[in-house]
């Protein structure tokens, strides 16, 4: 294989990063988890890396078969909580949701 | 039938606890199922210990049905319990007594879940430092036993609860701080708290790792000897440490001032004999002297300010300290002539009169009860001429307290005859100043029956005094039986107690 | 470069542009989409390292299961059918400042990592990694804790879900 | 059964019998004067027998019967009891078995068994008579039935147990003992009608005083158990431990362990037989019912003191060489003398019949007592078997009379006679003749009517030997104390019997119930028959005629046979003369007295007893009652320890206090509100900054915080 493990690393701290901007400045909580999406994808990417150039263990893919069922866990839960919130307050702007202020 | 055999100690023990934590889920309104069930749950240690003592060796020599389990493993401390003799006799009377102390307070309508628990607990406290052969151990169950007393006498206790229990709980504290900082010095210096083997090191010990500022290790062992004994002599108590006594044994409810005067007073001179004889001999001896005069003075002031009471279970509350101070009077002296068949004399003689006392004090303690329950005065003042009323119960009280005067054919009197007979010839001067307690002993005996019982009828309790019942009769007769079979025959129990110092001392 | 190389560089642009529309479109059925796209790119990479069974799973839970999911919550959570006004809030400097800062300094820890610039064998060290995956999944010796664990929280999510997205009207 | 387990059985009848009746026959009157009368008769059966058995035995002083069992573990010995029967413990056994069975019959009828129920009886009081309707309606007012019938004979029971038990004991704690059952029952009996104020003060009286001897009796016998090794008897008395005993020194007085060990166990006797200085129970001790009386004063209890030291009477004497009374033998002949006599004067003015009596007897043991001070073993002996018998004799007859007296009180109804007061008696020679005639063998036999009476023969031999041996302070002590003796002996006789009756109710006395005179004429041949046993063989025309068979017998129990005395005329003459002398003096002074105002001799010192108990209440009762209450439990206990505990609450309370108020409120605290306040108001200032509720702000914020940590982390650590 020709390609270095840097290519995978850059673009995986790339789509993280594009992913963490997505969360942080997102207005809607749908779009929120959408950029967690994108994070959690960078990190497989990385687990994927790292077991094609390591030594041989099959860790890396055992994991990233952890990640997808986290992800897949947590869109189960996350977006319930937002169709949740949706019902009682009609509105998924996460700006709008300030409960936790006291 | 071997599990029983293997852990015959742990269950004796933990039973209690158990038992407790079963009468917790019972339903809180049925004080008789409360009742009956703590009662039957205390009886079964007791059966327990019948059969310890049945299967116990007394000729052997050293620890019988040990166990040991890991505790505390990262400072060497063990859930070791083993007896001898001289504990298997103090288990026999606790495990007695708490059954009789129980059927004893039968009356007790006032939160009777939590009393009957908390005298559960109490039992397995003592039994504990009976059992206990590791010293942290032996200390945990120490402090474990004060913790249901207060509460005993705090909340079930009559008017002056508050003070007494707090001067009782305080007290023992106090003492015990000392005895706790002795332990951790040994644990520390040795790195086991096993008592074995401390009795093999410790005496012999001629140099300690961590004795700050270069002092002698003859300094160390005696201030660590003082503070066990500081602490053992308020638990027995001896005078000067003994005015907690009174209160307490005053204000504590009638089964808590039976178990105080059966068991929890003879933790302090177990502990004399069980740690402070063998861990510090050379001491002993040399303090024996100190240690026999308070043991007179305990004699003989218990004696006087008994005699001086106008309160008739204060009266019996000093009466304690008066018998008490036969025990300390007998390891003073045997301390002094260890290994001598005097002090084989003298030890006989105060555990027996451990035992005895044990047995007489709580029939003390619950037969002034039993009157305080139909008269609720305890001034002696105020009574007078009940013998015609209550003609059983006067029966009784003469003979308990004639066991408690030490008249010779009843128990007190062959423990007493031992102790003065082994102290005699090691310190004839005390032994004859105690005798003017053994006078005055029987002064504030003869005043107490003849201000309760004897003298013109007292026409304000006829009608209302009624006769000692079928239940408390039934609390007497166990403690009766024995007093009696002690004084006529009393070699069966001096046996294993006889072959316990010949193979501790 | 050879042809691994462009097709990883081919990729890769299409996986960093996707996803920027994925964070930056208004509408968000179309950053759905998006996602979609970005997440098929992600496959491609699976399938370019030799993970063929992870790129497969990629396809069918990520785009078959989660994108639509997103979809159809991006629809549930509509009063209407387009998205008016700023889709960003007031913070969105910060916080693209942020994600480069956080992407820069990466880069720059990357980049004095020994291993960075390692190249890998052209095949797997693992003949046949599709049974050993399954092998370490369900070995006691390797990882069937956490593949149960993973399982309980699957279920955890799943009860929890249903419990959160019931109407509890009744 | 062989003999010693015939010994072992003699005491425990009347044990069974206390324990019979107070658990199960007490509501049943008949039933419970049958078990304990058939008890008694058991043990004088048994008693008999082994007397029977010893006797027939030669040289029984070697070949004694004796057996014990393990009792005690002692190390790696066994401490052991048991049963020993030798000379002495015989005869004692003799007269002790007649005199228990004779008083338990006799109290049959003094607790008017067979009278009806009282009207107004209670427990604790004496039965005041109930009222009859004869066949005629008239109302009658008789003696009623004692309302603790049962119980009085449960005691009984176990005094009998308690003074068997000393009797056969082969060890001074098995002896200690029976000791002190006996005077735990002297106690409930002595208090028996626990009713009355007095009765309950004597019984108390009784047991301090007597426990004042017992405790050094006890010291004695701790110091002889430490020294020798052995409590037993046969151990203890055998030559080698008594010449150890007599050479070992002490450091009190000077005197030898033998010497100090005979002087501790002889204050029990002291306290137990009643001798100065404490003497001063045994008069109060009358408040009991007469046959407990007799029971203590004849045959049991204070016999069992001078049993007691003639017992040790080889140890008394281990250092003894013949030549001048050692330390502890010249205390003993001492105190005896002196009681003898100082008694002796006291009964002479003393009105209560019962109480004549107690001081005689305190008298008469003074003799005992003074005989073993002299050495005079076997006269010791003698005078104490003869004083049982007609000592017990004049009691019960006192009983009896004063029992006659109680009717004729009944029957008048004057309550204000004191049936008691020999003042009030007088002619009762003829409403009760068997009374009258036994009365007067026993005040004979005690005055020491010449050759008749067996109390002429032990007195005698006392006298004689003091007389030998040239003790001649005892000697005269003594002919004093026997003189008074007969005088007011002969007064008591005078007064109770002769003359005319001096009131009513003496009028109306009546003799008593055959339960009650049998005993007495049982006990009147003794008083007689039994001084004939010891006449010394020298002694001019009767000696011989009945061989020494006493001296003979008792002395065998000494490792040395003590030798016979030489007769002399010169003793003999003095016995004579005194108790002639006094009888006759006493008669004639008081055939005439009427009243007590008549009575030149009742001195007031006399009277008051030499103001002793008045002297004790001042000295000691009161004293130990305020060192009790006031010092040892008010200012010791309550004032310094617990004023001194308190001061260390009160102290710590201070210091807890003052940290609370000058370190912990505004330091600790100080400091605490503080942070607190200032956390609050810093929160308050920022709280609209940073809390704003959303979501996207804290993650935010958190990266921030992050990556700057990371920032610092990196270019300053790593």
């Amino acid at each position: 294989m020709s390609i270095p493990l840097s290519w995978y690393l850059i673009l995986s701290a790339a789509l993280f990063c594009i992913g963490l901007f997505g969360v942080l400045a997102r207005k809607n909580a749908v779009a929120i988890l959408l950029g967690i999406e994108l994070m959690l994808n960078a990190v497989n990417i990385n687990l994927v890396a790292f077991w094609r150039y390591g030594t041989g263990e099959i860790t890396g893919q055992v994991f990233a078969i952890i990640v997808f069922a986290v992800a897949s866990a947590e869109v189960a839960v996350g977006l319930a909580l937002i169709i949740s919130v949706y019902r009682r307050r009609s509105t998924v702007i996460a700006d709008d949701l300030d409960l936790m202020k006291w | 039938m071997d599990f029983i055999n293997n852990h015959i100690l742990t269950a004796i023990l933990l039973f209690p606890v158990l038992a407790a934590l079963t009468i917790l889920f019972l339903p809180k309104d049925d004080n008789k199922l409360v009742r009956w069930s703590a009662f039957i749950a205390s009886l079964v240690p007791f059966a327990l210990s019948l059969l310890l003592w049945v299967k116990f060796d007394s000729t052997a020599v050293g620890f019988q049905f040990t166990e040991k389990y890991v505790w505390y493993a990262a400072i060497n401390s063990s859930f070791f319990i083993g007896v001898d003799g001289l504990s298997l006799t103090m288990v026999l009377l606790t495990t007695l007594l708490t059954p009789l102390a129980i059927l004893a307070s039968f009356k007790i309508e006032d939160r009777v879940k939590a009393f009957m628990m908390l005298f559960l607990f109490l039992e397995t406290g003592m039994l504990g430092v009976f059992l206990s052969l590791d010293l942290l151990i032996f200390f945990v169950f120490w402090e474990i036993g004060l913790v249901p007393m207060y509460f005993l006498i705090n909340q079930w206790g009559s008017a002056n609860r508050n003070y007494a229990s707090l001067k009782f709980l305080i007290y023992t504290m106090a003492g015990s701080l000392g005895l706790l900082l002795a332990i951790q010095m040994l644990g520390v210096n040795f790195g086991t708290y096993d008592l074995q083997e401390l009795f093999k090191l410790w005496p012999a010990a001629s140099q300690l790792t961590n004795i700050p500022m270069g002092i002698s290790i003859e300094t160390v062992k005696t201030v660590a000897f003082w503070a066990f004994v500081i602490a053992f002599a308020i638990k027995v108590p001896v005078w000067p440490f003994h005015t907690w006594l009174p209160d307490a044994h005053t204000e504590a409810p009638t089964a808590g001032s039976m178990i105080l005067a059966g068991v929890l007073l003879k933790l302090g001179a177990y502990g004399f004999l069980r740690l402070v004889l063998p861990l510090y001999p050379q001491e002993s001896a040399k303090y024996a002297g100190v240690l026999a005069f308070l043991a007179v003075m305990a004699i003989v002031f218990g004696a006087f300010s008994a005699y001086g009471q106008k309160d008739f279970k204060r009266l019996v509350a000093y009466s304690s300290i008066n018998h008490m101070g036969f025990v300390l009077l007998g390891i003073a002296a045997a301390a002094k002539s260890m290994g001598t068949l005097d002090a084989n004399i003298a030890l006989n003689g105060a555990i027996l009169q451990m035992f005895n006392h044990g047995l007489s004090a709580a029939g003390m303690f619950f037969l002034v009860g039993v009157i305080y329950e139909r008269t609720h005065t305890r001034n002696l003042d105020e009574m007078g001429g009940l013998f015609p009323l209550v003609p059983i119960y006067g029966g009784i009280l003469i003979f308990t307290s004639m066991a408690s005067l030490g008249l010779p054919g009843l128990n007190g009197f062959i423990s007493e005859f031992l102790v003065v007979r082994g102290a005699f010839p090691v310190m004839t001067v005390y032994t004859s100043i105690a005798m003017l307690g053994l006078l005055f002993t029987g002064a504030y005996i003869l005043k107490g029956i003849k201000n309760v019982l004897h003298g013109p009828l007292n026409e304000r309790w006829v009608g209302h005094l009624t006769e000692i019942n079928t239940r408390e009769i039934l609390v007497m007769v166990p403690l009766m039986a024995l007093i009696l079979v002690i004084g006529i025959w009393p070699s069966w129990i001096l046996v294993v107690i006889n072959n316990a110092v010949m193979a501790l001392f | 470069m050879t042809p691994e190389q462009i097709i990883f560089i081919l990729t890769a642009a299409l996986i960093v542009g996707t996803a920027f529309l994925v964070v930056t479109t208004r509408n968000l059925v179309h950053a759905a989409l998006w996602l979609v796209a970005t997440l098929f790119g992600v496959a491609i990479l699976y399938g370019l390292s030799g993970a063929g069974f992870l790129a497969l799973v990629q396809i069918v839970i990520y785009i078959g299961a989660i994108a639509i999911l997103f979809i159809f919550a991006v629809m549930l959570t509509r009063k209407e059918m387009r998205d008016k006004g700023a889709q960003v809030n007031r913070n969105w400097p910060i916080s693209a400042f942020l994600a480069l800062l956080v992407f820069g300094g990466l880069a720059f820890i990357l980049s004095g990592w020994d291993g960075f610039s390692a190249t890998a064998s052209s095949v797997p060290v693992s003949g046949d990694t599709l049974t050993a995956l399954g092998k370490a999944l369900v070995s006691p010796d390797a990882f069937v804790l956490p593949f149960e664990v993973a399982s309980i929280l699957l279920l955890a999510a799943l009860v929890g879900a249903v419990y959160l997205a019931a109407s509890n009207k009744e | 059964m062989t003999t010693e387990s015939t010994i072992w059985l003699i005491p425990l009848p009347p044990l069974l019998a206390f324990f019979l009746i107070i658990l199960f026959t007490n509501k049943n009157k008949v039933l419970s004067h049958s078990v304990a009368i058939g008890a008694a008769a058991l043990s004088w059966l048994g008693g008999m027998l082994v007397f029977i058995r010893a006797i027939q035995v030669e040289h029984f002083g070697k070949e004694v019967f004796a057996s014990s069992v393990n009792w005690l573990p002692v190390g790696d010995s066994w401490f052991k009891i048991g049963v020993l029967v030798d000379p002495l413990s015989a005869i004692t056994l003799f007269f002790v078995a007649w005199t228990i069975l004779m008083i338990f019959i006799y109290s049959v009828g003094y607790q008017n068994f067979g009278k009806p129920k009282g009207d107004h009886d209670q427990a604790g009081l004496p039965p005041h008579g109930a009222t009859i309707t004869d066949e005629h309606g008239h109302k009658h007012t008789v003696p009623s039935i004692e309302p603790m019938y049962s119980r009085f004979f449960a005691l009984l029971g176990l005094f009998a147990f308690g003074m068997y038990t000393l009797v056969v004991s082969d060890n001074l704690l098995t002896m200690f003992v029976g000791w002190e059952i006996m005077g735990l029952c002297s106690y409930l009996l002595i208090g028996f009608w626990y009713g009355k104020k007095s009765a309950r003060n004597a019984a108390i009286k009784a047991f301090m005083t007597t426990r004042v001897g017992d405790v050094f009796m006890l010291l004695g016998i701790s110091f002889l158990y430490s020294a020798t090794g052995t409590l037993s008897f046969r151990e203890i008395l055998s030559a080698d431990v008594l010449s150890a005993l007599a050479s070992a020194s002490t450091p009190i007085f000077g005197l030898s362990a033998a010497g100090l060990i005979g002087l501790l166990l002889f204050i029990g006797t002291v306290g137990k037989s009643a001798q100065w200085p404490l003497h001063v129970w045994l008069p109060d001790a009358m408040e009991g019912p007469t046959p407990v009386s007799a029971m203590i004063h004849a045959a049991t209890m204070v016999s069992a003191g001078v049993y007691a030291i003639i017992r040790m009477f080889p140890l008394i004497t281990a250092d003894f060489t013949g030549h001048g009374l050692t330390t502890t033998m010249s205390v003993i002949a001492f105190i005896g003398a002196f009681t003898a006599i100082f008694a002796a004067t006291i009964a002479v003015a003393q009105n209560d019949i019962k109480r004549v009596l107690a001081y005689s007897t305190i008298s008469q043991l003074g003799f005992m007592v003074a005989s073993v001070g002299i050495g005079a073993y076997v006269a010791a002996i003698f005078h104490l078997v003869t004083h049982a018998f007609f000592k017990a004799l004049l009691f019960l007859g006192s009983g009896s009379v004063i029992h006659g007296m109680e009717h004729g009180v009944l029957h008048t109804g004057d309550h204000s006679v004191d049936p008691q007061d020999m003042f009030n008696m007088g002619g009762l020679r003829k409403k009760m003749p068997i009374t009258f005639w036994t009365f007067l063998i026993g005040g004979f036999a005690l005055s020491g009517f010449p050759l008749l009476t067996a109390g002429f023969w032990s007195k005698d031999e006392i006298l004689a030997d003091a007389f030998s041996h040239s003790h001649w302070a005892v000697f005269i002590t003594l002919a004093v104390a026997a003189f008074l003796t007969a005088f007011y002996t002969m007064r008591q006789i005078t007064l109770t019997f002769l003359g005319k009756p001096r009131t009513k109710s003496a009028e109306h006395a009546q003799e008593t119930h055959w339960t009650m005179t049998l005993p007495l004429v049982v006990l009147a041949i003794f008083a007689i028959g039994f001084g004939w046993v010891g006449i010394p063989e020298e002694f001019p025309f009767i000696g011989g005629i009945i061989p020494n068979w006493l001296h003979e017998f008792v002395g065998g129990t000494l490792a040395h046979h003590p030798e016979a005395l030489p007769f002399n005329i010169w003793p003999l003459l003095t016995s004579l003369t005194v108790a002639l002398g006094g009888l006759v003096i006493g008669w004639l002074v008081y055939r005439n007295v009427t009243s007590a105002e008549e009575d030149k001799l009742q001195f007031k010192l006399l009277k008051n007893k030499y103001y002793f108990d008045e002297i004790y209440d001042f000295l000691f009762v009161k004293p130990a009652y305020w060192f009790a209450e006031t010092f040892a439990y008010k200012f010791i206990d309550q004032t310094i320890i617990d004023g001194f505990l308190n001061r260390i609450g009160g102290f710590a309370l201070a210091v807890g206090t003052a940290f609370r108020k000058y370190f912990d409120a505004p330091v600790v605290n100080g400091f605490g509100d503080l942070v607190g306040e200032g956390s609050k108001r810093i929160g308050k200032f920022l709280a609209p900054v940073i809390q704003r509720g959303r979501v996207q702000y804290y993650m935010l914020a958190s990266l921030s915080v992050a990556v700057i940590v990371a920032v610092i982390y990196y270019f300053t650590l790593a």
